[in-house]
């Protein structure tokens, strides 16, 4: 049996993957996919944690079922934002959007 | 070594190798390619888990549905073989140093924990007609599970009305 | 039932394999000899113009948008109706109520002109 | 007699013994999973040419012609033929393409279509791997292809590839929401997503008690192979061939095996969840399980053979309007409809799976199908009559008819 913590450790790392993404990629869409795969990592966790802790309750599942209802209406909101973005001001780069900062 | 552990360290190197290509590759719509590997990555742990309704569903959705969203948005956003730069030197610096510092922190935390090393129960056979009754059981899940479909609905008009063609 | 993800994997290999023996085998015994005018993009005839990338509607994202909404909706759709036969009668509401709501989205985009190709 | 009744399990056994003689257990599993795995695909490549076959042979029937005739009797080795010219043509890459992306999205394309094989029923027992979400494994991983067909339309570098890319997805994952809607009430009336359970829990066929969801599962199936009357896909007086275009030899005809196998797989589906699988009356007192799945395979795929070479090349928005406006709302009433229909039923003591039942069940699917089909009458009623007046603009009228004149002959035109 695979232990629990190879299972953490590999979600632990997709997170960190997901951060740099966000953080190092001046694009709008790279920056949302890095998102995804954060999310995903967490959902790892959740359904590692549902297999070993407590496989007799459903909690884990059903929350990583609500994980993917937000991961997809945010992925349509932000992608919905970026096309917007896209079309007004040509350009996806995350430096020129700001029109908030100020 | 047992088979599963040896199918689990190759699962979760082509998961993560396609999460790193996410992040690195230059060309977008490689990195999107480098997505969906790292998803399918991600449903076949699900299926390693033996959770194999949301495999499926990781698969039908995250597959199937966004990541075909963010090709599109990736091909409307002119991203036909363009090129996208990553920060400049410094930016990168600090991201990945913050970074690496996160997963020290991480990993440190997970290996101080004390985890339960007993081989976990097996999966009751209905455990999908579990999360069906679950989902609209008024002492779980019921409200959540309305709520999410008034996200969804609100999602789609928000995000309609943002994208649509103003005249 | 890991048994069986275990053979949905080899069958996926499999599939590969099959897929890409014709492939390497055509490219051993298949003639090569391309020149400038066959390996050109292929516009009727004409001569290429412009690059690959030309406007796209936004029609195409909006009708992402409907599916994913919808998608998403199969998958919760899915445990309850496995359940189904062991659901009480406000149960089997409760899960009308969701399809109501989900259908309210695709009223609006119907009224809002969205599901019309322009 | 059970090598008659199920030979594939009795020549597993055979190899499993034998294999047993000199290679521990774990061996003889991992070798019998690729034994099946191999037979399964080759049965779906051996399926593809089959399907070509019937398909030319039934179009230019059809058409009045005799089709294939040459190789072999009957022109049966005709899709021989065909595999030897695709292996020997010159298969030319384009200067500008992204080649990686460009070989793999015809592997993608084909692979997708036979992984779906692994959860068909062909028997009792006689199923590659019996997952507890068999039907929904079927919908997930036949969602792949149109991965493939993004990556064939972006990697090509061709503006008519990407435009027939984009056209084609909107229109796979469009019809990708009514055929799951009403594979969701056979799910619901069998209880369970395992497609052997599915086959089981149909001592009367789904076919009478959901016809409404049969009819929208064969239409958004047929629009998901993208078979004509929604052949989008490959409209060649439209768009050229679409994200086809750039691809020759031996990858054009992965893209097309995979079409057919995809084809083959929904014609499965159909006959699975629907006509009852493998149920059949004995022959001569042997049950051949295979055999009655396999006939039903085929009669829904001359169905389509048949929709193919009878109806028009339907315009994208009609297609679209169709899915959204038709077949969508439509799905979702099914949906409530059956759930409601079986509550009142078994209220009134009517046990699921005996014909009463059914007969209610079909009373109530019967009646929903008559309300929607006046309800669109009176709809394209009602817009004939606001068109009227207003009198359409010369050029518009003239060119929907010349679109459904030459409709026809394109769509034949394989």
């Amino acid at each position: 049996m695979v232990p629990l913590t190879w299972y953490l450790v590999v979600a632990a790392v997709l997170f960190c993957i997901g951060v740099f993404g966000a953080l190092a990629r001046r694009n709008a869409v790279a920056v949302l996919m890095s998102i995804e795969l954060m999310l995903n990592a967490v959902n790892i966790n959740l359904v590692a944690f549902w297999r070993y802790l407590e496989p007799d309750k459903i909690v884990g599942q059903a929350f990583a079922a609500f994980v993917f209802i937000v991961a997809a209406a945010g992925t349509a909101v932000g992608l919905a934002l970026i096309i917007s973005v896209y079309r007004s001001r040509d350009t996806v780069d995350m430096e020129n959007v700001d029109l908030m900062k100020w | 070594m047992t088979t599963l552990q040896v199918m689990f360290i190759l699962l979760g190197s082509i998961t993560l190798a396609g999460g790193l290509y996410t992040v690195t590759a230059r060309n977008l719509f490689h990195g999107a390619l480098g997505l969906i590997v790292a998803l399918a990555g991600v449903a076949a742990l699900y299926a390693l888990l033996e959770a194999s309704f949301l495999a499926a569903a990781q698969v039908a959705i995250y597959i199937g549905a966004i990541a075909i969203m963010i090709i599109f948005a990736v091909m409307l956003t002119r991203g036909v073989m363009g090129a996208y730069p990553v920060k400049d030197l410094w930016s990168l610096a600090v991201s990945s140093i913050g970074t690496v510092l996160l997963l020290a922190v991480l990993l440190v935390t997970l290996f101080r924990f004390n985890w339960p090393q007993t081989t976990p129960a097996a999966v009751p056979a209905d455990s999908i007609a579990q999360l069906g009754k679950a989902l609209v059981d008024p002492n779980l899940y019921v409200l959540p599970f309305e709520v999410a479909s008034v996200l969804l609905v609100a999602a789609l008009i928000g995000s309609a009305y943002i994208a649509r063609d103003k005249k | 039932m890991l048994h069986d993800f275990a053979f949905v994997g080899v069958f996926f290999l499999v599939a590969i394999a099959l897929a890409g023996g014709p492939l390497i085998l055509a490219w051993l015994i298949r003639p090569a000899k391309p020149n400038p005018i066959k390996s050109s993009t292929y516009e009727c005839g004409v001569e290429t113009f412009g690059d690959a990338w030309v406007q796209f509607k936004v029609q195409y994202y909006v009708y992402g948008l409907v599916f994913v909404v919808f998608d998403i909706e199969t998958i919760f759709l899915f445990p309850w109706a496995v359940a189904y036969s062991q659901l009480p009668l406000f149960a089997v509401l409760e899960m009308v109520l969701f399809i109501l709501i989900l259908t309210g989205a695709l009223v609006y985009a119907w009224r809002k002109g969205d599901l019309e190709w322009v | 007699m059970n090598v008659v009744n199920d030979p594939f399990t009795w020549a597993g056994n055979v190899i499993a013994q034998w294999l047993g003689g000199f290679l521990p257990p774990v061996g003889v599993d991992v070798t019998m999973m690729v034994l099946r795995a191999g037979v399964l695909g080759v049965f779906a490549l051996v399926m593809f040419m089959v399907m070509t076959w019937i398909e030319r042979k039934g179009v230019a029937r059809i058409q009045d012609r005799i089709g294939p005739n040459r190789a072999g009797p009957f022109g049966l080795l005709q899709p021989i033929a065909d595999g030897v010219k695709a292996l020997t043509k010159e298969d030319i890459t384009p200067d500008h393409v992204d080649r990686v992306v460009f070989n793999a999205a015809p592997i993608l394309s084909s692979v997708a279509a036979m992984i779906v094989f692994a959860a068909i029923p062909f028997g009792p027992g006689l199923i590659g791997a019996d997952m507890n979400i068999g039907i929904f494994y079927i919908l997930a991983v036949g969602g792949l292809g149109i991965i493939a067909i993004l990556m064939a339309g972006w990697s090509s570098n061709n503006k008519y590839a990407l435009l027939g890319a984009f056209r084609v997805v909107a229109q796979l994952v469009s019809y990708e929401i009514p055929h799951v809607l009403s594979i969701v009430a056979v799910v619901m009336l069998a209880g369970s997503m395992s497609m052997i359970t599915i086959v089981e829990k149909q001592p009367v066929w789904f076919l009478f008690v959901l016809p409404v969801s049969a009819l929208i599962v064969l239409f958004s199936g047929m629009a998901e192979i993208g078979r004509s009357p929604f052949d989008l896909l490959d409209a060649e007086s439209e768009i050229i061939a679409g994200h086809h275009i750039e691809y020759s030899g031996m990858k054009f005809a992965l893209f097309f095996l995979g079409e057919y196998v995809h084809a083959f797989a929904v014609s499965c589906i159909v006959a699975a969840l629907f006509l009852g699988g493998w149920r059949g009356p004995n022959i001569f007192g042997l049950t051949v399980p295979y055999l009655w799945f396999f006939i039903k395979a085929i009669l829904v795929f001359n169905v389509m053979v048949w929709a193919r070479g009878t109806l028009p090349r339907l315009r994208i928005d009609h297609l679209m309007a169709f899915n959204w406006k038709f077949l969508v709302p439509l799905s979702l009433v099914n949906l409530i409809v059956v759930a409601v229909a079986d509550r009142l039923a078994q209220a009134g003591g009517l046990a699921a799976g005996t014909w009463p039942w059914a007969l209610v069940m079909l009373v109530f699917n019967l009646a929903m199908l008559v309300v929607a089909l006046a309800l669109v009458g009176w709809a394209g009623q009602r817009a004939r009559r606001a068109a009227e007046p207003r009198e359409m603009p010369e050029v518009e009228t003239h060119d929907e008819a010349h679109d459904a004149e030459h409709a026809p002959i394109a769509a034949g035109a394989h």
